[in-house]
This record gives structure tokens, C-alpha cells and sequence, in this order.
């Protein structure tokens, strides 16, 4: 049994014009120990993949059109409410993109750490969770004289580390990081990509990783998934899909990271927009981008499947290598 | 924050010398000799020339003006024209009144301004959301001096169960703190209503939830204490509206508070006493506004580091 | 903040909510009625029937008479000309006097802004209500006093919508633009200024006629309003009272009449917030 | 959410000291009699204030040095005996063994003292006793004292049966308390105040030591209700004992309570249309009758005051001394107004200003003239001026028509004559200056022949109504409502009651 298994997820969000259709039937699996990165442009339905497997969509502005997440075999798009909140932070847990915005300002960070511990473990006093918090937070660098501090003293790769620290605070089985770096210094961004990466290697986490960097995810993941309107392109191992890019996008992607080795004249773009979100789409939602198109692609859905061992897509006519 | 606070209470001097000019030179320019609305219609010229002289009424204006800031310094804001009492202990004497009434009214607003303002902005656009924002509207909308005497009409005269003129003791306060509720508990509900909404939006209410935090403990613990700091700013404000402003309900019930006081005193031409009373409302207000903002600063952090 | 109003798509948006369409018409409706009072009015405001006096309601007197026989409805309809008049003059007073003080203190800057905004903290330092109340003892009554005395008392809070408008404005590169290109201060502060701060300036103002129309009456109600026999709805209100228990019509028509046009101003205030004020568009 | 708990308990805190204030008084056996009245007093030195509302309290609480009989005779008080030694000089013997509600017993002293203080200091009431020769004034003993008027003037007496005339106060008190006696006052009367909540309510308490007969009710409480339809319902709810001011519609309400009853009385308030005589086109008499004949008095009282009133026939109230009681009410005859005008020069009218202050009744009633005046031609402007402004007006000379009060503060009609129309008159707002008037007040002040005086006053009276400087409209009267239980009110003209008189009788 796998412990994450997502399939054929298709997630609306309600405006009072249209519906956007967030995601377009997403499949994915994950085992134990598994790092994942999806990697691809806003908007894409990165972060609707992971709100919707924490059931943090908001309730009234969003439909799931159907599909299951499957947790341990069980579907929690099925469960109570009661069931999910044991399930968050104890199980799955998640650090936002913006350490700025995400932490309550009312309220002193190790007390905030504090109470994601007792949120799972009731019978633990308060003081022994602060104790616990206090730990945790040394873990991820944080100077002692510093933990009984409120959120608006700490810089943002301070704030980082602490909602680092609560995420990892009852030692989840997932974890999932959405753009963790993004609202970063440089200098920052790797200092805290460094802790991610021993602290999930200490823990034996699994990991889902969201981002537009490429460069970020291959050094954290192991598998990339490529994802497009609401829909992944691609799926491989992280080698596979650096040395045999097989999606026209994928190719793109790729293309548009400078590469400090070669010199270019200019850095290859994307040309053209995503598609409308609220638009039903027939074929393939990158057509109107592509340079393979072909007929097929604007009549027919490419469905993800393995196109070879750990390295699937969907796509009529990709690259191959040779 | 002491030395923000003591420079605060600096700034409210020029603004209350401010108040005293401004209400000076109004008084100034009104029509009406008080020398002769205190001796009456039947007094003679002689009497009411005198009476001028005695009170200084003939002096130069800026003359009238220091010396009365002279003594305002001193506590002393003259006594009152109509009475002959000291304008301080008649203020004094009424305050209670007013601020009876003011507490109770903002009482019974928190206590259903900020349950009503969650729960529409945990349902929003549900039936209830509409019904209590209507009725918050209705709330703004309707004149106190209407509502009071509808209450009165149908809970004194009708039914017989409140009394019709709010004098001492709780009783007969509670139609006149009802009828200057409706006002601030449809201030109150709207605020906790759109900063619940903005809070609940907010990202660290989204991480609390990711925490396994359930829906009770997200709103008490994370979200209403966010959406307070904005009510608890406009309640002190409403408090100080409350305390100047209850004219109209004090008039309707008959309180003699502080704004019935004025009023008349305004009617009668009582410098010494719309002068002190027109201050002693200005001093309560800024001291509100102060406490708001000092309230503020203690519930949340951000604000506190600001004025260290 | 770009608030370049484009009035079709602007009132459709309005009347997606019910409250501020309700809002709009009712206004409407009593604008009409104040223009058209001398025709729509069965009598004259001020005619007596010593014969017929407190009438209770009838067919005759849809809303009954008065101590001095004269007819309610009549009444509440020419007081809607007095009440809508002061609502609006004394807002516009306000806007014109707070507006431009603000906009000076805003785009001026320095001491200019520190001096007019402590003059205006001397302004807001006493309740709008009892401030009303002052200037119109002073003044006496009549109906330009009445109009002055709430509009003075309204002042420092157009001042501070327009000078905190002004300052989030004053930076923005098309004023800096402006100024290089040398445009004169005022003719900056009237031709890229200002037009940018309507949108919480038709918001407040919306609201403010609301405020201003209850003022008035309350001003009316411990008679400091118009002279006799003029129909001003605090003032029927005021009289009223004394009869409430027998003749309860004479309180409850123009006070209706209040409470439903400051209503739907009020609703009217909110939806234009809704529409104008992006940040809380929903 | 510790600090919003912190705040909560503060604010409970709070709100239970704002609320910690005694409940409303009931008593089982019925020792306290509660009143309703419409004003709070200003102030109980009787010097500093000439309202009723002040005087209604200070009545209970003072004794005067002579007071007037139901006959309207003036008899002793605190005086026992009230000589009069010459036709300007007085002497009067004091009660012995009259205390103060400090325990000081009332001597000679304090009577001068008081009279004194009146004359120097007391602005609002001096035009009460302002003939008395100070000079002059001289204690015989402890008992004794007599003194001199500048010139002889019959209605002295009377004049000092007014609260604030002849009215004997402690001197230690005066001068122990300072500026603030008038909220400790010391009288010698029945009932003594213990306390005093301004604007609401006033407690009297009956003084043990009182020399006369002491009242029935241990307390009194007096409670200020502004509103008379409020007045009503309290009254019928039994909170309030006796009700002061009732309006015709109350009244009739009452009327129909078996449990409550009703007293009215004819007040010395007179409310009268008045003319600036000086001015144009007011300064022709024709102008002035042209209106008089314009208005339709009997209608309009009726509609204004609707029964709680009689219509005024002239400048005195029927309640007062040596009242004309032939006037009539004048006709009302609108072409008789019109060719009076015409003859005037003014066929088509003219506009102009009428002033009033904000009083209901005074506003109703020029708010009806206006519309009546417009039939013969006459546009009326109304100007509402408030008290201070208005008064401030009339002494100025910038009035034209005003409708105001008049009240005559004593029973004889001096008071009410002298002051409002004789050229030297210092509320003579009408301007009106008629040597044969003045002669006849004058001559009225220097004899003390009843029969006389009433010939005096008669043509006084009959050459105001010629003259026409107003247009008397209205004899107020004033309703009481009290419990068919409470016994022994007895209204006075004059608006400040004998309260304590009043009985339970179940």
C-alpha cells in the first residue's frame, strides 16, 4: 500500500463568474522515505495539490469534482473533520511559502510550537510541551534567549526555522513544502534548504516539495513531477528527467535555466500564457504552446502513463532521446 | 511605553487648550447676556449691570480667556451660572449617570456585537449572516431619540415592566442602555464581522489549521484574538462617543448625566458650565482614545515594540 | 488606486446586492418626493384645521393631522425637502472645507500638515453631535445655521479621508511626473489628486449624508432646528412626543421617515464600498 | 485570550462600580411622600434665583417674615407682630423659640442679616424689597428690629410674603458655607434637605424641631421628570404620589383613574402677544387693534392649551388682587381688523418679525397667529430665539412682535402692572410710555386705602386694553395629578406649594 496515493483529483474553485477548474484530474503516488518535488508555474495547481491533501481548500469557494487522496488506503477527501485534524500536523504537515504571513502574531513562537505538540499529545502538560518546543527549536538554530519571543521580532529566515521546527515538531510521516524559499534572501534560501535537508534526512521524512525551481528541487527530491494547468506532464526520477526531458514543456523549462557552463546568447523562453483557468479543455491544455503539436493533441487528452521504468507522461509527441 | 504614554498625555494639552479657545470664542459670539438670564426677566438694568461687572463679563476677551485657563490649571472651572455650584462637582455629580450608562450600553453591545459578528462571519452569506447585517444597518440607522420612546411606549406604558425615566439603580437604566446599544452593537458586530473575515483569510490561520487545530480552536485561539484588536479599538472609541455623546438618550429617558447637563447648560447660557463640561467631555474622550491606544499596544505585540 | 468609474458595469455591480439596490431606489424615490412635494402633497404644510386636530389616520389624512389640524403626511413629505437639503448641503460644506484643508495638509506636507491636523484633533476632540449642538446655539435656528452647524461639526473627518488619500497618492510617480514637469501645486492637488481619492470620498460622503440627516433631526428634537411652521421631521418627532401614548401616529410616521431614508443611505454607503473600495471587493 | 480574560474581569469590575448605586426606595408604611415636577431647582439660596422650580423647594424648607392668608391677607410668620409705625416705617416683633436646622435659635439678627443680604446681594430678587432705606434699619433686642422705606409703598408687604422676599436666613450659616449655601441651605421651615441629586432627585426630611405643626410625611422626595406623559405613567404606576404640570391630555387620562385625582388652579403667568410701541407700523394704535381684532383669542387658547387655560381679558391674571374682573375677551372681527389697518394706512399689509423662545406653548401660539394674521394681511415671520438671545433682544430694542410670559410674583398687582408698563418699568418690553398710566401706578403705590387702590387699578387695567401695547391671549392654569390618598394639597397660584400639608389617608 502505498502511504500517498492521489488519483485522477479534480479541484474547482468557485467565483461568482465561472468556475476555475485548479486541477485537471491529478494522479500520484508516493511511498515511504519518498521525496517528491512538483515543480511548475503559478498557477499550476501546486498548492491546490497540497492544500486539498491536507483538506485546507476553503470550503466555500472550492468543489472537488471528483477523485480520491488516499492516505494509508483511506480516502481522507472521505473523512470527518475530526479524523483530518488527527491526521494534520501529526501525520502530514506543512510549511508555507511565507514565513511573514504564517505564523500567528499574537502569540510567542515557542508557544506556537508548543501547541502543535499538544494538539497531538493531550495528556502533555504545558510546561512539558514548551520543553519540547524549546528542543525543537534549538534543532533548527534557534538561540535559546530568543524562543520566548514574538513572531514580528525574528527575521524572515528566523521565522522560516520556526514554522520549520512546528512542522516538524510531532514528526510527521509527510511533509510537505510549499515554495519554503521563495519569500527568501539568496543567502538565506540556502541556509534553510541546508537544515531541510539534514533534518529530513535525520527523520527519514517524506517529502512533497513545491516550487518553480528546479534547482531547489534536485537538490532536495528524488522524483520531479512537472505540472501544467492543473495537470502533471511529466513524472520521473530526478535523473531521468534532467538527462531525457521527454515533454515539449519539460523542454522548455529546462531550456530557460542558465546554464553557468555554456555560454548563451540568450536564455530560451517559454512563448505564450497558460490557458484560461476557467476554460474546458478538450485536448492537451499545452497545445496552443507547443511546438510538437500535433492534430491529435487539440482533439485528445494524453493520459500520464509510464512511458518508461519510473519516467511517465502525458504527451503524443515527445522528445526522444536518440 | 511609560514615556510613550506620558508623551501622549503631553500632546492632549495643546488640543485641550485647543478645545478651550474654540468653545471660548463661541460662547463669545452667542447672543444672550448671562448677567441677565441669571437674575430673570423681572430683574432691573442696574442689578444686571452690576451682575456684569461682578463677573467679569466686561473684561477684554483674551483677559477672560488666560484667566480662565489660569484657573482651569488649578482644577478650578468656575461655578456655574444657574446654580452657583462649582462646574467640577456638577460635573462630577452627573458623570456617574453617564458613565452607567455608557458601560452598560457598551456591555450589552460586546455581548452581542462580537457572538453575532462571529457567527456571520463564520456563515457568511448564510440566512443568519443577512439577518444580522440587515438588522445592523437598521441598528445604525434608527434615531435613539425614536427608538427610546417606542420602548418606552410599548415597556413603560404598555406592559408595565421598565420604568419610563432612568434615574438611579440598574432598572430603569436598562431601556435607555438598550436603546444606545443598538447603535454600537451594530458598529461592534459589522467590525468583528469584516475582521473575522480578514483574519480567517489570513495565512497563520491556514497553518493553524495544517496544525490539526480543530474549527473551535482555530476561531477562539487564532482568529478572534486577531479580529479583537480592531473591535477593542473601535468599542473604545464607541465608549467615547458614548460618554459625550448620549445627549439624545439622556434628554428621551430623562437621565441627568452629563449631556442633559450641557445641553440645558448650552440652552441657559451657562458659560462657565458648557466651557467645563465641553472640556471634561474633550479630557474623557482624549483620555479614552489614550486607553484605546494603550489597550492596543498591550494586546498586541507589534504595536508594543513600536513605542519602545 | 485607480478609480476611474465607468457607470454601467458600476451600477450593475451596485444592484448585485439587494440592501444597497433597495438603497438606491428608496433614495431615489424620496428625491423625487422632496422635488415634487408641492404636487404630490394633498395639503399645504402649514395649513391649520383648529376643528381637526389630532386626527388619528384616515382616508381623509392617510397619516392624520397634528395638534394644529395640519396634515402629517403632508408634512413629512415637505420635510423630506428640508431633511434631504440639509443632509446634502451640509456633507458638501464639509467636503469642500475638509477636503481641501486635507489635501493641503496631505500634499504639503510638514508644518502645514501638523498645524491643520492638531487644529482638526481640537475639532474631533469634542462628539460630532455635541459639537452640532454648540454651533447651533450659537448660530441660532434657521435652516442655513442648521446646515452649517452639522456641516462644521463634519469637517475633520473629510479632511482626514482626503489627507490620508493624499499622502498614499502624493509619492506615486505620475504626481512626481507632474511636478517635474511643473504643474502648480494647486493645480496638481485639483487635477491628479483629488480625482483619485473619490472612491472613499463618495463612500464617506454617502455615509456622512446619512449621519448628517440624523444630526439634523436630533438637533431638531431639542429644538434647535427650523423656525415654525416649517416641517422638519426631528422636530414633528419632538412634538410628537408629548402625545405619544394617545396619538402614537404623530411619532411613528416621521420616524419611520428618518430611519428609512437614513437607511438606505446607509445600505446605498455600503454597497458603493463594496464596488469602489477594491480591497474589500469580494 | 488571557489578556481578553483580564480585560473582561476589568471590565466586569467596571461596570459593577458604575452600577453600585441603591435601588429605588420603598417604604411599607407610608412615611414619604414622592413628587414629580418638571425643573430640578437651581439652587436653594433663596437670593440667588428667582425660578419655581427653586422657590417650590425653598417654600418647604424656609419661613418668610410675613406670609399671605388664603384671603390674600398678609399675615406674620416668623413675625408675631408687624407694626407699622409710619407709612414708610416698619417694626416687626419676632416668634420666640424658632430654631434653625443647625439648632440656632431665630434671632433679630438674622432677620437683618437677611434682609441685608438681599438687598446687596441677592440681584435676582432685590426688586422685591429694593425700597427699604438700609440706612435706616435698627435692632430694638434680640427679638425686635424695624426700618424705613425710602418712600412709602403699599404693596411692601406682600412683596415680602415672596419666597425670596422676606425669607430669614442663618447668618452663621450664610457664612459658614460661603458660595456653596445654596446647596447646604438652613431654614427654619418644616422640612430640611439631606440630600440632593442634581437633575434627579431631592431629599427632604421632616425637622423634628419645626415650630409650627409638624408635617405627616417623614420624607419627601422630589423627583425631576421632564417629560408629563412620563409623569403620567409613573404616577399611575404608584412610583410617584403627586404629579406637578399635567397637560389637558393627562389630565383627562387622570380624570378617568379612579385611583387618582386631579387639582387645577389659575396661575399669575399670563401669556400675551406683545408690540414694540415704538417702532413702525406698531407705533399706531390702530395698527395694533387692526391685529388684536385679527385674532381669534378664544379658538386659539382652546387649540393651544387645549383646557388648561382661561382666555386672558387683560394685563392681570384673574388670581391676582384687584384683577378688572369686567374685561371681556376681545372680539375677534377680522373686517374690523382689515379697515383698521386700511385706516392705518397699510391696506394690503405689511410683514413682520414675531419673535418667541423655544417654549411649546409660545411657539404653538405664534405659530397659530401667523396663520390667522395672514387674513388681514399680515405676514408674520417667526423667529425662535433661545431665552438668553431673546431677553438680550427686547433690552436692545431690536424686537417687533414677541410672544412671551408674564408672571406677577406677588397677589397684589403692583408687581404685575409696574414693572411691564410704566415708563420707568424695567421689563417694560412693549415700550410703552402713557403719562396717565404712570400716574395712576404711582399714586396707587402711595396709599394703602384698599378701595382706592382697586379704582387706581381699574382704570390701569381698562387703559391697557384701550391702548393695546399687547394682546393678552392666555391665563395659564396648572393641572396637578396626585393619588386619591394624598389629602391636603392645596395648589397656589403662585407655583410654590405648601407641601407640607399634605396626609395619607388610606
Amino acid at each position: 500500500m502505498s502511504l500517498l496515493e492521489i488519483n485522477n483529483l479534480n479541484i474547482d474553485y468557485l467565483t461568482e463568474e465561472a468556475d476555475v477548474h485548479a486541477l485537471r484530474g491529478i494522479t500520484l503516488s508516493l511511498e515511504k522515505g519518498d521525496s517528491i518535488g512538483l515543480v511548475g508555474e503559478t498557477g499550476a495547481g501546486k498548492t491546490t495539490t497540497a492544500l486539498s491533501i491536507l483538506g485546507l481548500l476553503p470550503p466555500q469557494q472550492s468543489a472537488v469534482r471528483g477523485g480520491e487522496i488516499k492516505w494509508r488506503g483511506d480516502d481522507l477527501l472521505k473523512k470527518s473533520s475530526k479524523d483530518l485534524e488527527a491526521v494534520r500536523g501529526k501525520e502530514i504537515a506543512m510549511i508555507f511559502q511565507d514565513p511573514m504571513t504564517s505564523l500567528n502574531p499574537l502569540i510567542k513562537v515557542d508557544e506556537q510550537v508548543a501547541e502543535m505538540i499538544r494538539l497531538h499529545d493531550k495528556k502533555l502538560s504545558k510546561k512539558d510541551s514548551l520543553r519540547l518546543a524549546l528542543q525543537q527549536l534549538l534543532s533548527v538554530g534557534i538561540q535559546a534567549e530568543r524562543c520566548n519571543e514574538y513572531p514580528h521580532q525574528f527575521s524572515g529566515g528566523m521565522k522560516q526555522r520556526v514554522v520549520i521546527a512546528m512542522a516538524l515538531a510531532c514528526s510527521p510521516n509527510l511533509l510537505i513544502a510549499d515554495e519554503p524559499t521563495t519569500a527568501l534572501d539568496v543567502t538565506i534560501q540556502s541556509q534553510v534548504l541546508e537544515l531541510m535537508k539534514t533534518l529530513i534526512k535525520e527523520n527519514g521524512t517524506t517529502l512533497i516539495m513545491i516550487t518553480h525551481d528546479l534547482g531547489i528541487v534536485s537538490e532536495l527530491c528524488e522524483t520531479i513531477a512537472i505540472m501544467y494547468a492543473g495537470e502533471i506532464l511529466e513524472l520521473a526520477t530526478k535523473d531521468q528527467l534532467f538527462d531525457n526531458p521527454m515533454h515539449p514543456y519539460t523542454h522548455g523549462l529546462l531550456a530557460s535555466i542558465p546554464d553557468v557552463t555554456v555560454e548563451k546568447e540568450r536564455l530560451a523562453t517559454l512563448p505564450g500564457l497558460p490557458p484560461e483557468p476557467t476554460e474546458d479543455i478538450k485536448g492537451c491544455s499545452f497545445t496552443p504552446r507547443c511546438s510538437r503539436c500535433i492534430d491529435r493533441c487539440r482533439n485528445e487528452r494524453p493520459v500520464l502513463s509510464e512511458e518508461e521504468k519510473n519516467h511517465s507522461l502525458a504527451c503524443f509527441n515527445p522528445y526522444r532521446k536518440s | 511605553m511609560l514615556k510613550y504614554t506620558f508623551k501622549r498625555i503631553l500632546g492632549v494639552i495643546p488640543v485641550l487648550m485647543g478645545v478651550t479657545f474654540l468653545v471660548f470664542t463661541m460662547l463669545h459670539l452667542t447672543p444672550g447676556d448671562p448677567a441677565r438670564i441669571i437674575l430673570g426677566e423681572q430683574a432691573s438694568l442696574e442689578s444686571v449691570q452690576g451682575l456684569r461687572d461682578q463677573m467679569g463679563l466686561n473684561d477684554n476677551f483674551f483677559l477672560q480667556f488666560f484667566r480662565y485657563c489660569g484657573n482651569a490649571v488649578t482644577g478650578d472651572l468656575g461655578r456655574s451660572y444657574s446654580t452657583n455650584r462649582p462646574v467640577f462637582s456638577e460635573l462630577l455629580s452627573a458623570f456617574p449617570y453617564t458613565l452607567q450608562l455608557a458601560t452598560m450600553s457598551i456591555a450589552i453591545a460586546l455581548l452581542l456585537g462580537i457572538p453575532f459578528g462571529i457567527i456571520s462571519s463564520i456563515r457568511q452569506y448564510s440566512l443568519f449572516d443577512n439577518i444580522v447585517t440587515s438588522l445592523a444597518m437598521v441598528g445604525i440607522s434608527i434615531p435613539v431619540f425614536w427608538s427610546g420612546l417606542l420602548l418606552i411606549l410599548l415597556f413603560s406604558v404598555h406592559l408595565r415592566i421598565l420604568p419610563p425615566s432612568g434615574g438611579s439603580g440598574f432598572i430603569s437604566m436598562i431601556m435607555p442602555a438598550a436603546t444606545l446599544a443598538a447603535q454600537s452593537v451594530a458598529v461592534i458586530t459589522r467590525m468583528t464581522r469584516s475582521s473575522m473575515l480578514e483574519i480567517v483569510r489570513q495565512d497563520f490561520v491556514r497553518t493553524a489549521r495544517s496544525k490539526g487545530a480543530n474549527e473551535r480552536h482555530v476561531i477562539v485561539r487564532h482568529a478572534l484574538p486577531n479580529a479583537l484588536v480592531p473591535v477593542i479599538t473601535i468599542t473604545g472609541i464607541q465608549f467615547g462617543r458614548l460618554l459625550g455623546g448620549a445627549v439624545l438618550t439622556e434628554i428621551v429617558f430623562s437621565i441627568p448625566g452629563v449631556g442633559r447637563l450641557l445641553v440645558s447648560a448650552i440652552q441657559m447660557r451657562d458659560y462657565p458650565m458648557v466651557q467645563g463640561g465641553v472640556l471634561f467631555i474633550a479630557v474623557a474622550f482624549c483620555l479614552v482614545n489614550l486607553g484605546v491606544d494603550l489597550l492596543y499596544a498591550y494586546l498586541d505585540p507589534r504595536i508594543k515594540s513600536q513605542y519602545k | 488606486m485607480s478609480t476611474k468609474i465607468n457607470f454601467i458595469p458600476f451600477i450593475k455591480r451596485l444592484s448585485r446586492s439587494k440592501t444597497a439596490f433597495f438603497g438606491l431606489i428608496f433614495l431615489c424615490f424620496m428625491l423625487l418626493v422632496a422635488i415634487f412635494a408641492g404636487v404630490i402633497a394633498p395639503y399645504a404644510f402649514s395649513e391649520q384645521d383648529l376643528l381637526n386636530t389630532l386626527a388619528t389616520p384616515s382616508m381623509e389624512h392617510p397619516f392624520g393631522t397634528d395638534e394644529f389640524g395640519r396634515d402629517v403626511l403632508s408634512r413629512i413629505i415637505y420635510g423630506s425637502r428640508i431633511s434631504l437639503l440639509v443632509g446634502f448641503i451640509s456633507v458638501a460644506i464639509a467636503l469642500v472645507f475638509g477636503g481641501f484643508l486635507g489635501a493641503v495638509a496631505g500634499f504639503f506636507g510638514g508644518r502645514t500638515d501638523h498645524y491643520i491636523m492638531r487644529v482638526m484633533d481640537v475639532f474631533l476632540a469634542i462628539p460630532q453631535l455635541l459639537f452640532a449642538i454648540s454651533v447651533a446655539a450659537t448660530l441660532g435656528p434657521g435652516l442655513g445655521n442648521l446646515m452649517l452647524a452639522v456641516g462644521v461639526a463634519a469637517i475633520p473627518q473629510y479632511a482626514r479621508v482626503v489627507r490620508a488619500g493624499v499622502l498614499s497618492i502624493r509619492s506615486l510617480d505620475y504626481i512626481e511626473a507632474s511636478t517635474a514637469s511643473g504643474g502648480g501645486k494647486f493645480y496638481i492637488i485639483f487635477k491628479h489628486i483629488l480625482p483619485n481619492c473619490a472612491a472613499p470620498l463618495i463612500v464617506q460622503s454617502t455615509l456622512g449624508v446619512a449621519f448628517a440627516i440624523l444630526v439634523a433631526a436630533g438637533l431638531s428634537f431639542i429644538g434647535l432646528g427650523l423656525e415654525p411652521p416649517n416641517p422638519e421631521w426631528g422636530a414633528m418627532l419632538s412634538t410628537g412626543r408629548e402625545y405619544i401614548r394617545d396619538f402614537p401616529h404623530l411619532t411613528i410616521f416621521p420616524g419611520l421617515a428618518i430611519m428609512l431614508t437614513i437607511l438606505s443611505l446607509n445600505f446605498l454607503g455600503d454597497g458603493l464600498r463594496d464596488v469602489l473600495d477594491p480591497k474589500l471587493r469580494r | 485570550m488571557k489578556k481578553y480574560l483580564t480585560l473582561l474581569v476589568l471590565a466586569l469590575t467596571i461596570f459593577m462600580v458604575g452600577c453600585a448605586k441603591e435601588e429605588v426606595k420603598t417604604s411599607k408604611a407610608k412615611d414619604t411622600v414622592i413628587i414629580a415636577t418638571t425643573y430640578d431647582a437651581k439652587t436653594l439660596d433663596p437670593y440667588a434665583t428667582n425660578d419655581v422650580a427653586s422657590s417650590n423647594i425653598m417654600q418647604q424648607i424656609y419661613n418668610n417674615l410675613v406670609t399671605v392668608d388664603d384671603n390674600g391677607e398678609v399675615i406674620g410668620e416668623l413675625a408675631e407682630k408687624i407694626e407699622t409705625l409710619d407709612e414708610k416705617t416698619y417694626r416687626f416683633t419676632l416668634r420666640k423659640g424658632v430654631f434653625f436646622h443647625n439648632g440656632e435659635e431665630l434671632k433679630a439678627s438674622d432677620a437683618i442679616f437677611s434682609l441685608k443680604r438681599a438687598y446687596n446681594e441677592g440681584a435676582a430678587i432685590k426688586h422685591l424689597i429694593n425700597t427699604i432705606d438700609l440706612s435706616t434699619i435698627k435692632q430694638d433686642d434680640d427679638y425686635t428690629f424695624s426700618f424705613s422705606l425710602t418712600q412709602p409703598f403699599s404693596p411692601f408687604l406682600v412683596n415680602m410674603a415672596h419666597v425670596g422676599g422676606g425669607v430669614v436666613l442663618n447668618e452663621k450659616a450664610v457664612t459658614e458655607a460661603g458660595a456653596d449655601y445654596g446647596f447646604s441651605p438652613v431654614g427654619t421651615g418644616p422640612y430640611k434637605l439631606t440630600e440632593w441629586k442634581k437633575g434627579d432627585e431631592m431629599t427632604l426630611t421632616r425637622f423634628d424641631e419645626f415650630y409650627g405643626e409638624k408635617p405627616y410625611f417623614a420624607n419627601m422626595i422630589i423627583r425631576v421628570i421632564p417629560e408629563a406623559s412620563i409623569r403620567t405613567v409613573e404616577l399611575e404606576a404608584g412610583t410617584v404620589d403627586l404629579a406637578y404640570e399635567m397637560p389637558a391630555l393627562e389630565v383627562n387620562r387622570i380624570e378617568k383613574n379612579e385611583d387618582l385625582a386631579v387639582s387645577e388652579v389659575t396661575s399669575h403667568a399670563i401669556t400675551y402677544l406683545g408690540f414694540n410701541t415704538q417702532v413702525a407700523p406698531l407705533n399706531d394704535i390702530r395698527v395694533r387693534q387692526a391685529i388684536k381684532y385679527g385674532i381669534d383669542i378664544e379658538t386659539d387658547v382652546l387649540a393651544v392649551f387645549k383646557g388648561q387655560a382661561i382666555t386672558a381679558t387683560g394685563a392681570l391674571s384673574q388670581a391676582v388682587n384687584f384683577a378688572d374682573e369686567t374685561l371681556t375677551v376681545p372680539e375677534y372681527n377680522v373686517e374690523k381688523g382689515k379697515a383698521l389697518l386700511a385706516e392705518a394706512g397699510y391696506p394690503d399689509g405689511f410683514s413682520m418679525k414675531v419673535w418667541t423662545n423655544s417654549k411649546k406653548v409660545r411657539v404653538d401660539m405664534a405659530t397659530i397667529i401667523k396663520e390667522q394674521l395672514k387674513m388681514i394681511g399680515i405676514d408674520l415671520k417667526i423667529e425662535v430665539l433661545e431665552w438668553g438671545a431673546y431677553l438680550q433682544g427686547l433690552e436692545n430694542d431690536e424686537h417687533e412682535m414677541f410672544v412671551i410670559g408674564w408672571t406677577c410674583q406677588s397677589l397684589d398687582p403692583d408687581l404685575g402692572l409696574y414693572p411691564a408698563f410704566h415708563s420707568t418699568g424695567g421689563s417694560n418690553f412693549a415700550r410703552f410710555k402713557n403719562a396717565e398710566f404712570d400716574k395712576y401706578l404711582d399714586d396707587s403705590r402711595l396709599t394703602t386705602d384698599t378701595a382706592e387702590r382697586a379704582a387706581l387699578f381699574a382704570s390701569a387695567q381698562q387703559l391697557i386694553v384701550e391702548e393695546t401695547p399687547w394682546v393678552p391671549l392666555a391665563n395659564t392654569k396648572m393641572a396637578f395629578g396626585y393619588s386619591k390618598n394624598l389629602k391636603g394639597f392645596v395648589p397656589s397660584p403662585m407655583m410654590y406649594h405648601k407641601l407640607y400639608n399634605l396626609r395619607w389617608e388610606e
